[in-house]
C-alpha cells in the first residue's frame, strides 16, 4: 500500500576538489575511477558503519567453521553480471585464485589469511584459513567478485585498466568518463528489488562533475546545482544552508578515524608519560574543534575510540583517564604536572627544560596546506606555549612530512588514525609493535613507536576469538593501557563531510534517519551503494531534466 | 654659373621663428631670418652645430613636432605659403613641388622594407600608377642616381653607405619637385664617396633644373658646391652672400673667423686661430649681437645693446653686424 | 650597424653652479622630478613606513586569536577578524612587511645573479660569454612559474627561504641578458678604452666605469625583478605552495579562500591584501615607467 | 719644423691584425691591418689618414696595447712591448704612450668629475709623492690645457662641458702622466669646424713645448696638411703610401693618394675642380685577397696588382709608396 | 635563414637542458609515489598488501646512469610510462585531454592580449595623450597590477555566482558529448571561456600595450618616420608598414618568452575556473609526486614555449629582412 516512488533522475554528486576522471574500473586498482568499487562492483557482505549490522550483497550469510579456521558464504542466487551472465561460485573462486596468482591485487589483505578457496557447491563457496582470525568475515565480505568470463582472458589483471567494466552492481554503464565528468548510469540487469518488488536502483543516473578545487565545488552546491555532496565547507549554515534552509541540509557524522596528537616515545622528554600526560592536560580541545574544525566534531574521547566504536568504550578507562585530568583543558594543572616531573625552566629563557637542563624544543609537524589541521595545530602550539613549552608549528610538505613520520624523524605531529568497525582496527594502527621495522613504520600509524607486550598481547588475542565477552574484555583492558600510558594524545573524531540538497531527490540519510554514512567518497564500508539504492526523485517533474 | 637673380625665388622664407618648448625654458632655435632660393640655385646654409640649421629645413617642409613650433614668419614657395597650408594639401604638396633628403640615410630609410617599395610609395602616395609603372619608374630613378636597377629589391642594410644615400636622393627625385632641401647629406661618407655623390646631384640639379637647399657644417664643401652661401649663428642668419664673395671677402667678424677655421690641401699653409668660446645657451641668449661674447672686434656699447639685422654691404650681399659698414672690420678678425 | 654618439649634450658654456657636493645624484633628482615616478614611490614609501612601523600602527600580535570567527571590521578591529580570530589589519600591517620583505630580497638575489652574470659575460666576451649567455638564453626560455611549482615542490620546506632561493635561481635570466648588453655596449665604449690605456685595473674598471653608468638600468631591473618576485610569492603562496604558517599577504589570501571569504561574506580579509599586493605592484610599474622616461626622453610628453 | 730625425722614439714593424668576426656557424677574418710599418719622432707628428675602415684605429689601439697584435713588432725605445704582458712593464708603457680618443662624448665617463679623470692617472702612475700636491698637480694640468678657472672645472661633470672642453679634458688626462708618445685618434673630428683648431693648435704646442711624438690619425687630409710633419695615407688596412706632409700633399704618387687628394672640397683650390672619375667603394676587409686592395679601383691596374702586394719602394729620402708603377 | 638555423641549434640546446633539468629534480624530491598512494588508505590498509602495491608499480631503481638512459630511450618513443595517479592509464592519455584545453585557452589569451595590447599601444603612441594613450593606458595599468587569481576569484564571485551571466565552472556544458560539430557544444565552449578569457586578457593587456607604446614612440621619432610622413604616404601606411612594423619587433621576442610565464598565471586561473587544463594536472602530480606525469607536463610545457619562440623567430625573420 505504499506511495509509488517515482523513478529515473540524474543524481549530481560532488566531493569536493576532484581530479580528472580516466577509464579505470578495475576494482584492484590502487586507485581506479571513483565509483567502481562499492557502486559498480559489489561485495558480498559489508557492515554499517553505522550501527555495524551486515548488509548482504553477493552473499546472503557467512558462518566460521569450529575451529575458526573456515569460512563459507551462501551466495546469492540471481544475481546477473550487467552482460547478462549468471554470477556464481566460480566467479568467487576465480577472482580469489587471480589474487593468489597476482598479489599484486591483494588490496584487502587476504593472502595474509586465507590459504585457498573451495567451491561447495554453485551458490556456496568455503575459504580456508591459515591462522585464527576472527576479522576474517570483514574483510572478506568487502571483496569484489569479478566475472570470470571476462577476466579469464586477461593478460594482465594488475595493469588492466577494465575500460568497458562488466558487473554486478547498480550503477555499471560508462555514460561518459573525461576530464570534466563521469557519468554511470543503471544497470538493466541489477537484481535488487524494493519491498513493493520495484528494481533498484530508482535513480537512472550518477554525474559526478571535475571541481578542480574546494571552492568551485562550494559554490555550485550553495548555487544549488549538486544533490549529493562530500564537501569540505567552511561557514556552512551560512553559506550552503542558507541558500536554500529548505533544502540544503548537512550532517557531518564524527566516525571517522581518530585524529591525535603522536609523540615520538623514544625520545626524551617525550618517552616520559608525565610529560605526555601534561601535554594532554594543555590543550585546549574545544577551540580545536570549533576553531581548528569549524565546530564540525567533537573533542575525542582519551580512549582514541569514536563514534563509530561507541559501544566498546570502557568506563573504567574513561574513570581512569579522569583522574588523571585526561583530555581535559586545564593549563594550570599541566604545569602543575611539569613542576612536579622537574620540567622547569632552568636557563631562565622563559622556557622549560628538561630535568637535566637540556632545553625543550620543538616542533609540531603538520602537512602543508591540510588548512584544519593547520589551524588546530596552532591552537595546540599556543595551549602548548601557554604553559611554558617552546612548541612551534613546522609545515613540511606531504611527502616529507610522511617520511618524517615513518622514519620517525620528528618530535611531535598530528596525525590520522585508522578506524574500523571493531576497536582492533584503531589499536592495532596505533599499537601493533610488529608494524615497525628497521626502515620505518610498515603501515599503519605507529609512529609513536610504542612497544609493549601487553598491548601486543590484546591484540593478537583479540582476533584468537569469536567469543563476544572475551573481545570485550580485552578491548576494556586495551583502552585502560590506552589511558595509562599515553601513547598518543587523541585531539578529535574525523567528521565525515556530507551534504544533501533534497530540492531533486529524496532519501538520502538524514540526521534523524542517519542509516548509514552518507558522504558520496565513502567506499571502505560500501555506505555509498545503501544510500544509491534508496535515492530517488522527490516527484515525478522534480529531476526530469536531471 | 651665374643664376639669374630676376626670376621669382622659388622659395621665401620671410621672417622665420621657431621655438623648442623643453623643460629648461624656450630654446629660440630660428630667429628672424629671412631668405630666397632661387630656380636652379644651390643656396648654402652654413653654421655651428646647433645653430638652427636642420631647424629651418624641417620648418620648411612643415615637419616639425611638437615640442617645437613656428611661432612667426611666411614660407613662400612658388608663392603660396606652407604654413597656411591644410593638412591634405601640404601633403599633396609636398614632395610635388619641396622634399628632403635628411641628414642621415642610415636612418632615412625603413630597414623592413625594400628600397623599390620605399620609392614606389613615394610616387603612388601622389599620383594614381600602376604597379608595374611606378616600378618601372622606380628602376629608372634608381638608374639616375647611379644604382644598379637590379638592387631594387634590396633592404637598405644590404647596400652600402653611399648607396644608401643615392637611395634617398632617388625618394628625393621621385616626383621631380622644384626644389630639395638637403640636410647635410653625406656627413656620414667618405671624401670619395662625398664627391661622387655631389657630382651626381650636381648633374641632376642641372638635367632636372631643381633648386637645393643645402645644408652642411663642412664649409669646404659648401663653398666648392653652393650658388649662394647664409651663414649662421645662433639661430640667426647673420651673412648672406654668392659663395666665391663669402669665401675670398668675408665681412662679419663670425664668418670670417670661421672661413680661418678649416685649412685646405693647396692654400697658403700658415697659422689658423679658430673661434675661441662656444655657442651661446639659446634658451638665454646674449644681448645685442649674439657674437659679441665671442667677437674680438665687437664694440663696447653697442654690440652689447643693439641687436644688428641684415644690411645690403654689397651687391647681394647682406651682413648683419653693426660694423660692417665700417671698414675697421677688414682689419679686425 | 653602429649608430653614432649624438651630438646632442647641451651646448654652451653652462652658468657654474656654487653647491658642492652635497647634491643628490642627477639621476634621483631626475625621478624625484617625474610625476609618476615620484607617485609610485610615495606609495611605496608609505608600505615601506607602514612596515617598518608595524609594531606602533597596531599593537596586536598577528598570529594570536583575539576575536571571534569572522567579526566584520568594527572600531576594535579595524579591518575585522578571520576565521579563525585573528585582526585582519595587524595581519595586513605585518604580513606587508614580510611580503615586501622577502620580494625585496628575492629582487635583491635575482638581480645580484643578474649582474654576476651579465657583467662577468658582457666584459670578459669570448667563451666566456659565449657560455654564459647561451646559459641565459636557456633560462630566459625555460617556463619560471612551472619550474618553479616542480622545485618548490622538491624542497622539503616550502616558505619564503626556499621560495627565494628557487626563484633566484631560476629568474636572474631577464637582467642578465639586459645588464650583458649594456655592458657590452658600455665595454666597447671610449671611457673604457681610455681608463685601460691610463692603466685602470680590471676590477676597478668594471666596478668604477662600468657600473655606475648601468645605475638606473640596474635599478629598473632590480624593480622589476622585485615585482616579479613579490608577484610569483604570493602567486605560490596562493595555490599552498608557500608556508601557510607565517603571515604574509599571500597566506592571508590562500586563508581567506580557504575559508571561503567571498562566499561566506568576509571580504574583509580578502579584498585588503589584493588591494595592497595590487598597489605595490602599481607603483613599481610607475617608478619604472618614471625611469623609463628619465632615460628615453622622447616618452616624456613636454 | 726641422725635427732632427735621430732615432725614432717608437717602431712599428710588419705590424698586422685579423679580427675573427661572426658567431660559430658565420665565422670570418677580418684583416683590418697588414703589413704596417712606420715611426714616431719625439716632437714629430705623423698623420695616419684614409677613409672610414681602413684600419687606422686598428694601428692606433695596437700601440695603445688595447689590441693585441696578430703579428709585427711595437718597438718602444728599441724594446718589443707587442707580446709583454706583464702588468709592471705595461704600467710603465702607459706611463709613457698615452692616447686621446674620437669622441670627446664617450671618451669620459658621465659619472666622473673631470678632478678624478685627471687624480686616477697620477696615482696609478705614482706621478704625485704627497696626498696634497693632488690639488695643485690637476690645477696645474688643467690650466695647460686653458680650462680656466681651473677651479670651476675640475668639479664639473662631462655633460656640463663643451665638446672642445671635453676634449681638452681628454688632453689633460693624457698629459697627466708626462707621455713621451701621443696617440690621437681622430681628436677633432667629432667637433665643430670652429673648435677644431683650438685643440689642434692646443697639440701643436705641446708637441714643440714638450717634444711629445704623435701620431695623429684623421681622415681629414687637410688638418694633416695643417699640424703633421709627415703622412702615412692608408687604404683597406695597407699604408700605401707616406712622406713629409706638404710633399706627399702636393705630389702624390699612389693613385689612391691622387684619388683622395682630388676628392677632398677644397674652395681654395678653385672653384668647381675636375670632376674625378671614381669607380666601386672601399671593400669589405674580409674579403681582400692577396693583391693590392686598390686594384678593383685603379685606373692603373696590371695583371700583378691583382697577384700580390707591390712591395715598398723609396721615392726619396722622405717619400715612399707601395705601388708597382714606381717599382 | 642562416639566424633560424642558429636559433633551431639553441633550441636543441635548451631542450637538453630541459631534459636533464627534467630527469633530476623529480629524483631529487623526498617521499615516493607508492608511499604517498599507501597512505591515502590512512591505516586501513594492511601491511601485506603493501608489497602488492609496490609490486604493481615496479619501480626499478638503477643507478642513476642506468635511470638516465631509460629515460631518454624512452621519452625518444614519446613513451612517457603510466602515470602513477592514474595508473595504469599512459600519461599521454592523461595529458591529451588537458593540453587541447590549456592551448586553446591560453593560446587563444595570449595571442589575443598580444594582438589587442599591441594594437592600443600603437594608437597609444599614435595619438599621444588621446583617451586611450590618457586614460585606458593607465586603467590597464592598474588591473594588470592585481594578481591574476585575486582577480579571477572576484570575476567568478560578480559574473558567475552572484549574477549569473557566465557559468562558474568547467570548459562546456557537461551534459553536452563533447562534439566539435555540433553549435550547442561549440558555444557552451565559448561561453565557458569568456570569463578565464577576459581575466588574463585583462590583466595582461596593459603590459603589452605599456611595451608597444614605447617601443613605437622610440620608432615615430626615427627619420623614416618623418621621412615617411614627408613623401605624403596615407596616415594607415605610416603607422602600419613604416611604424608598427619596426616598434612590433622587440615585443616579439618577449611575446614568446612570456608564454611560460602566462601557462603558470594560467593555472592558477584553472583551478578558479575548474577549467580542466595542464596546469592544474601539474599541480596535482607534483603533490601526488607523480613524476611521469610531472616531466611529461614541465616537457610538454618547455616544448610549447620552444615551439612558440621558433614562431616568433619566424615572424621576426619574417618582418625584419636584417634577420634573413
Ligand atoms: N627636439 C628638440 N627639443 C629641444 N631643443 C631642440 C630640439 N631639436 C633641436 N633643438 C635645439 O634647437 C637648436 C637648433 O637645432 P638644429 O638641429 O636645428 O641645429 P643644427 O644647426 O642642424 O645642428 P647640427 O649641425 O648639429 O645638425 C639647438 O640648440 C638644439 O639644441
Ligand atoms: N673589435 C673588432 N672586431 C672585428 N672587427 C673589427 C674590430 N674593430 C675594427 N674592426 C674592423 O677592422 C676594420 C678597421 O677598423 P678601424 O676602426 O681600425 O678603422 P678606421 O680606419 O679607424 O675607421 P674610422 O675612420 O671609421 O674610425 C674595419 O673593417 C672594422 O670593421
Ligand atoms: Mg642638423
Ligand atoms: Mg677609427
Amino acid at each position: 500500500a505504499q506511495m509509488e516512488i517515482p523513478r529515473g533522475g540524474t543524481v549530481i554528486v560532488s566531493e569536493g576538489q576532484q581530479a580528472p576522471f580516466q577509464a579505470v574500473f578495475n576494482p584492484y586498482n590502487p586507485n581506479p575511477t571513483r565509483w567502481t568499487r562499492m557502486s559498480m562492483f559489489e561485495p558480498l557482505i559489508v557492515f554499517n558503519p553505522v550501527g555495524g549490522e551486515p548488509n548482504y550483497f553477493l552473499a546472503t550469510s557467512y558462518t566460521y567453521g569450529d575451529d575458526l579456521l573456515s569460512l563459507t558464504f551462501t551466495l546469492r542466487e540471481g544475481v546477473l553480471w550487467s552482460d547478462g551472465e549468471a554470477f556464481n561460485a566460480d566467479d568467487v573462486v576465480f577472482t580469489f585464485n587471480l589474487i593468489q596468482q597476482f598479489p599484486g591485487l591483494d588490496w584487502h589483505g587476504l593472502l595474509a589469511f586465507v590459504d585457498s578457496v573451495t567451491k561447495v557447491d554453485d551458490y556456496t563457496v568455503t575459504f580456508n584459513l591459515s591462522r585464527v582470525y576472527t576479522l576474517a568475515h570483514i574483510i572478506l565480505g568487502r571483496f569484489w567478485p569479478l566475472p570470470e568470463h571476462q577476466w579469464s582472458t586477461v593478460a594482465d589483471p594488475v595493469t588492466f585498466a577494465n575500460e568497458t567494466p562488466i558487473a554486478t552492481g547498480p550503477l555499471t554503464n560508462v555514460t561518459a568518463v573525461n576530464e570534466q565528468v563521469l557519468e554511470i548510469c543503471r544497470n538493466a540487469n541489477y537484481w535488487g528489488r524494493d519491498e513493493a518488488g520495484n528494481q533498484l536502483p530508482y535513480i537512472d543516473c550518477m554525474r559526478q562533475p571535475v571541481f578542480l578545487g574546494n571552492d568551485p565545488a562550494n559554490l555550485a552546491a550553495v548555487n544549488g546545482e549538486v544533490d549529493w555532496i562530500g564537501n569540505f565547507m567552511p561557514d556552512i549554515d551560512n553559506t550552503f544552508v542558507a541558500a536554500d534552509p529548505e533544502n540544503h541540509h548537512y550532517f557531518f557524522w564524527p566516525g571517522g578515524g581518530t585524529v591525535q596528537l603522536y609523540v615520538n616515545t623514544t625520545k626524551a622528554p617525550y618517552s616520559d608519560v608525565q610529560f605526555r600526560r601534561a601535554l594532554s592536560m594543555a590543550i585546549d580541545y574545544q577551540s580545536v574543534v570549533d576553531i581548528g574544525m569549524y565546530g564540525y566534531t567533537i573533542p575525542a574521547n582519551p580512549t582514541g575510540l569514536g563514534p563509530i566504536n561507541e559501544g566498546w568504550i570502557s568506563q573504567a578507562a574513561l574513570d581512569a583517564a579522569a583522574s588523571m585530568g585526561l583530555g581535559v583543558f586545564d593549563s594550570a594543572a599541566a604545569a602543575a604536572v611539569l613542576d612536579e616531573a622537574g620540567y622547569v625552566d632552568a636557563d631562565g629563557d622563559g622556557w622549560r627544560d628538561q630535568p637535566d637542563g637540556t632545553p625543550i624544543v620543538f616542533p609540531v609537524q603538520v602537512v602543508n596546506g591540510w588548512t584544519d589541521w593547520v589551524t588546530s595545530v596552532q591552537i595546540v602550539v599556543e595551549s602548548f606555549q601557554a604553559i611554558g613549552l617552546n612548541a612551534s608549528v613546522d609545515t613540511p610538505e606531504f611527502g616529507q612530512w610522511l617520511n618524517n613520520l615513518q622514519t620517525g624523524t620528528f618530535d611531535v605531529s598530528i596525525g590520522w588514525s585508522a578506524s574500523g568497525l571493531t576497536p582492533w582496527d584503531f589499536y592495532r594502527a596505533v599499537l601493533d609493535s610488529t608494524l615497525i621495522t628497521a626502515e620505518g613504520v610498515a603501515n599503519g600509524s605507529t609512529w609513536g613507536r610504542w612497544v609493549s607486550e601487553e598491548t601486543d598481547g590484546y591484540l593478537t588475542a583479540f582476533v584468537a576469538t569469536a567469543d563476544e565477552a572475551t573481545q570485550r574484555e580485552i578491548m576494556n583492558n586495551m583502552q585502560m593501557a590506552y589511558v595509562t600510558n599515553i601513547p598518543a594524545i587523541p585531539l578529535f573524531p574525523g567528521p565525515t563531510w556530507y551534504e544533501w540538497n533534497d530540492s531533486r531527490f529524496t532519501g538520502f540519510p538524514t540526521e534523524d534517519n542517519y542509516y548509514t554514512q552518507g558522504s558520496p567518497w565513502e567506499e571502505t564500508f560500501g555506505a555509498r551503494l545503501l544510500v544509491l539504492l534508496r535515492i530517488h526523485c522527490v516527484d515525478d517533474t522534480s529531476c526530469g531534466q536531471g | 654659373m651665374a643664376v639669374k637673380l630676376v626670376d621669382e625665388p622659388r622659395l621665401k622664407v620671410r621672417n622665420l621663428q621657431v621655438e623648442y618648448h623643453t623643460r629648461r625654458g624656450i630654446v629660440r632655435a630660428v630667429q628672424d631670418v629671412s631668405f630666397d632660393v632661387y630656380p636652379n640655385e644651390v643656396f648654402g646654409l652654413a653654421g655651428e652645430s646647433g645653430c638652427g640649421k636642420s631647424t629651418i629645413a624641417h620648418a620648411v617642409t612643415r615637419i616639425l613636432k611638437p615640442p617645437a613650433y613656428i611661432t612667426g614668419g611666411e614660407i613662400l614657395c612658388n608663392g603660396t605659403d606652407i604654413l597656411m597650408m591644410g593638412t591634405e594639401t601640404l601633403r599633396r604638396f609636398r614632395w610635388e613641388h619641396m622634399s628632403i633628403v635628411f641628414q642621415s640615410a642610415m636612418n632615412a630609410l625603413n630597414p623592413v622594407l625594400t628600397v623599390g617599395e620605399q620609392i614606389i610609395d613615394a610616387i603612388q602616395a601622389h599620383v594614381l600608377t600602376p604597379k608595374k609603372q611606378a616600378r618601372q619608374q622606380a628602376l629608372d630613378l634608381l638608374q639616375i642616381v647611379g644604382i644598379d636597377p637590379g638592387r631594387i629589391d634590396s633592404y637598405p642594410h644590404q647596400l652600402s653607405g653611399g648607396m644608401r644615400q643615392r637611395a634617398v636622393i632617388a625618394i628625393a627625385l621621385a616626383l621631380k619637385p622644384e626644389l630639395i632641401i638637403m640636410d647635410e647629406p653625406t656627413t656620414a661618407l667618405d671624401v670619395v664617396v662625398q664627391k661622387q655623390i655631389m657630382q651626381e646631384i650636381r648633374q641632376l640639379k642641372n638635367k632636372f633644373g631643381f633648386s637645393i637647399l643645402f645644408i652642411t657644417h663642412d664649409l669646404s664643401l659648401l663653398v666648392e658646391f653652393s650658388d649662394r652661401i647664409g651663414i649662421m649663428y645662433a639661430g640667426e642668419l647673420v651673412e648672406v652672400s654668392p659663395s666665391r664673395e663669402i669665401f675670398q671677402n668675408p665681412r662679419h667678424p663670425y664668418t670670417m673667423r670661421l672661413m680661418n677655421s678649416f685649412p685646405t690641401i693647396t692654400g697658403p699653409r700658415q697659422d689658423m686661430l679658430g673661434i675661441p668660446g662656444a655657442p651661446p645657451d639659446l634658451v638665454s641668449p646674449p644681448s645685442g649681437c649674439r657674437f659679441h661674447p665671442r667677437c674680438s672686434v665687437a664694440l663696447a656699447g653697442r654690440c652689447q645693446e643693439e641687436h644688428p639685422l641684415l644690411k645690403t654691404v654689397s651687391p647681394r650681399h647682406e651682413v648683419a653686424c653693426h660694423l660692417a659698414e665700417s671698414e675697421a672690420v677688414k682689419h679686425g678678425g | 650597424m653602429e649608430t653614432s654618439q649624438p651630438v646632442s649634450a647641451p651646448l654652451g658654456v653652462p652658468q657654474p653652479k656654487p653647491t658642492r657636493r652635497v647634491q643628490l645624484p642627477d639621476w634621483m633628482n631626475s625621478i624625484l622630478r617625474n610625476r609618476k615616478a615620484s607617485v609610485g614611490i610615495i606609495i611605496l614609501t608609505f608600505f615601506v613606513l607602514v612596515s617598518l612601523f608595524a609594531g606602533q600602527l597596531t599593537s596586536i600580535n598577528p598570529t594570536r586569536r583575539v576575536g571571534r570567527p569572522h567579526e566584520a571590521p568594527s572600531a576594535e578591529h579595524i579591518l575585522g577578524t578571520t576565521r579563525d580570530g585573528k585582526d585582519v589589519f595587524s595581519q595586513v600591517v605585518y604580513g606587508g612587511r614580510t611580503t615586501l620583505f622577502v620580494g625585496f630580497l628575492t629582487g635583491t638575489i635575482i638581480i645580484a645573479i643578474s649582474i654576476v652574470m651579465g657583467l662577468t659575460a658582457g666584459y670578459m666576451g669570448g667563451w666566456v660569454d659565449e657560455f654564459l649567455s647561451m646559459l641565459t638564453n636557456v633560462f630566459l626560455i625555460l617556463p619560471g612559474i612551472p619550474l618553479v611549482i616542480v622545485v618548490a615542490g622538491w624542497l622539503d620546506r616550502p616558505g619564503p627561504a626556499t621560495v627565494m632561493i628557487v626563484l633566484g635561481a631560476i629568474s636572474w635570466a631577464w637582467g642578465a641578458r639586459v645588464l650583458r648588453s649594456q655592458t657590452l655596449t658600455l665595454r666597447n665604449s671610449e671611457f673604457v678604452a681610455a681608463a685601460r690605456v691610463v692603466g685602470e685595473p680590471t676590477w676597478r674598471i668594471i666596478l668604477f666605469e662600468i657600473l655606475p653608468n648601468m645605475v638606473s638600468l640596474v635599478v629598473s631591473s632590480w624593480i622589476g625583478a622585485v615585482q616579479y618576485a613579490t608577484l610569483a610569492l604570493v602567486t605560490l603562496e596562493f595555490i599552498g605552495l608557500g608556508d601557510v604558517n607565517i603571515v604574509t599577504w599571500g597566506t592571508i589570501l590562500f586563508w581567506a579562500q580557504n575559508n571561503q571569504a567571498l562566499l561566506t561574506g568576509a571580504w574583509w580579509t580578502f579584498i585588503p591584501p589584493g588591494i595592497c599586493i595590487a598597489a605595490i605592484g602599481l607603483s613599481l610599474t610607475l617608478i619604472n615607467y618614471g625611469i623609463d622616461e628619465i632615460t628615453n626622453p622622447r616618452l616624456q610628453r613636454s | 719644423m726641422a725635427a732632427e730625425k735621430v732615432q725614432p722614439i717608437l717602431e712599428v714593424k710588419a705590424l698586422s691584425k685579423d679580427f675573427v668576426a661572426g658567431n660559430v656557424l658565420t665565422r670570418r677574418t677580418v684583416k683590418a691591418v697588414q703589413d704596417a710599418t712606420f715611426n714616431l719622432y719625439a716632437g714629430h707628428v705623423t698623420a695616419l689618414v684614409g677613409e672610414s675602415g681602413s684600419g687606422k684605429s686598428t694601428i692606433v689601439r695596437m700601440i695603445a696595447r688595447l689590441y693585441q697584435p696578430t703579428g709585427g713588432q711595437i718597438l718602444f725605445k728599441g724594446q718589443d712591448v707587442a707580446h709583454d704582458r706583464t702588468r709592471g712593464r705595461l704600467l710603465k708603457y702607459r706611463s709613457q704612450v698615452q692616447m686621446i680618443f674620437q669622441d670627446p662624448f664617450s671618451s669620459l665617463n658621465p659619472v666622473h668629475r673631470v678632478r678624478h679623470n685627471l687624480e686616477r692617472p697620477l696615482i696609478i702612475h705614482k706621478r704625485i709623492k704627497r696626498r696634497q700636491d693632488m690639488r695643485e698637480q690637476v690645477h696645474s694640468l688643467l690650466r695647460r690645457v686653458s680650462l680656466t678657472p681651473v677651479e670651476e672645472f675640475a668639479d664639473k661633470y662631462p655633460h656640463q662641458l663643451s665638446g672642445g672642453q671635453r676634449q681638452r679634458v681628454a688632453i689633460a688626462r693624457a698629459l697627466a702622466v708626462e707621455p713621451l708618445v701621443i696617440l690621437a685618434d681622430e681628436p677633432v673630428s667629432m667637433l665643430d669646424v670652429s673648435i677644431r683648431l683650438g685643440i689642434l693648435n692646443l697639440m701643436a704646442q705641446l708637441r714643440n713645448e714638450q717634444n711629445i711624438a704623435f701620431l695623429y690619425v684623421t681622415h681629414d687630409i687637410a688638418s694633416a696638411r695643417y699640424f703633421a710633419n709627415e703622412i702615412l695615407v692608408m687604404y683597406a688596412g695597407h699604408i700605401v703610401e707616406g712622406g713629409a706632409s706638404e710633399e706627399l700633399i702636393q705630389n702624390p704618387q699612389h693613385p689612391y693618394t691622387q684619388l683622395l687628394l682630388s676628392a677632398v672640397p677644397d674652395p681654395a683650390r678653385g672653384l668647381r675642380t675636375a670632376e674625378v672619375e671614381v669607380v666601386g667603394e672601399i671593400p669589405s676587409l674580409a674579403e681582400v685577397g692577396l693583391g693590392c686592395p686598390f686594384a678593383a679601383r685603379c685606373a692603373h691596374v696590371m695583371d700583378k696588382c691583382r697577384k700580390a702586394m707591390p712591395p715598398r719602394t723609396q721615392l726619396s729620402e722622405t717619400r715612399w709608396t707601395r705601388c708597382y708603377l714606381y717599382e | 635563414m642562416r639566424f633560424l638555423a642558429r636559433r633551431l641549434v639553441f633550441y636543441l640546446v635548451a631542450l637538453l637542458v630541459a631534459i636533464v633539468l627534467n630527469f633530476l629534480i623529480p629524483r631529487l624530491m623526498v617521499g615516493d609515489p607508492v608511499q604517498l598512494i599507501i597512505a591515502r588508505f590512512q591505516g586501513r590498509i594492511e601491511p601485506s598488501a603493501v608489497d602488492a602495491i609496490k609490486a604493481t608499480f615496479g619501480f626499478v631503481q638503477g643507478p642513476l646512469h642506468e635511470q638516465f638512459f631509460t629515460y631518454l630511450s624512452n621519452l625518444l618513443q614519446g613513451n612517457f610510462g603510466p602515470s602513477v595517479m592514474n595508473y595504469p592509464v599512459q600519461v599521454s592519455q592523461v595529458l591529451g585531454a588537458s593540453i587541447g584545453w590549456t592551448l586553446r585557452l591560453v593560446g587563444t589569451a595570449t595571442i589575443l592580449s598580444f594582438l589587442i595590447g599591441t594594437l592600443l599601444g600603437i594608437v597609444a603612441a599614435w595619438r599621444r595623450g588621446s583617451f586611450v594613450d590618457g586614460y585606458v593606458l593607465p586603467f590597464l595599468s592598474v588591473l594588470g597590477a592585481f594578481p591574476y587569481f585575486w582577480f579571477a576569484l572576484m570575476v567568478v564571485y560578480v559574473f558567475a555566482f552572484n549574477l549569473r551571466w557566465f557559468p562558474m565552472s568547467h570548459a562546456s556544458d557537461i551534459s553536452l558529448r563533447p562534439d566539435w560539430t555540433s553549435w550547442p557544444y561549440v558555444s557552451s565552449v565559448i561561453e565557458h571561456a569568456v570569463l578565464p578569457l577576459m581575466t588574463i586578457l585583462i590583466t595582461s593587456v596593459g603590459g603589452w600595450m605599456l611595451g608597444m607604446r614605447n617601443n613605437m614612440i622610440g620608432v615615430l621619432s626615427q627619420d623614416y618616420i618623418v621621412m615617411a610622413q614627408a613623401k605624403g604616404l596615407a596616415e594607415r601606411r605610416v603607422m602600419l608598414t613604416y611604424a608598427a612594423r619596426n616598434a612590433i619587433l622587440p615585443a616579439l621576442t618577449g611575446f614568446a618568452m612570456s608564454l611560460g610565464f602566462v601557462i603558470g598565471g594560467a593555472l592558477v586561473i584553472e583551478i578558479v575556473f575548474s577549467y580542466p587544463g595542464v596546469g592544474f594536472t601539474l599541480l596535482q602530480a607534483v603533490g601526488a609526486r607523480d613524476y611521469p606525469l610531472m616531466q611529461a607536463i614541465f616537457l610538454l610545457i618547455t616544448l610549447a614555449v620552444l615551439v612558440a619562440n621558433f614562431l616568433a623567430d619566424v615572424a621576426y625573420v619574417l618582418l625584419d629582412p636584417r634577420a634573413r
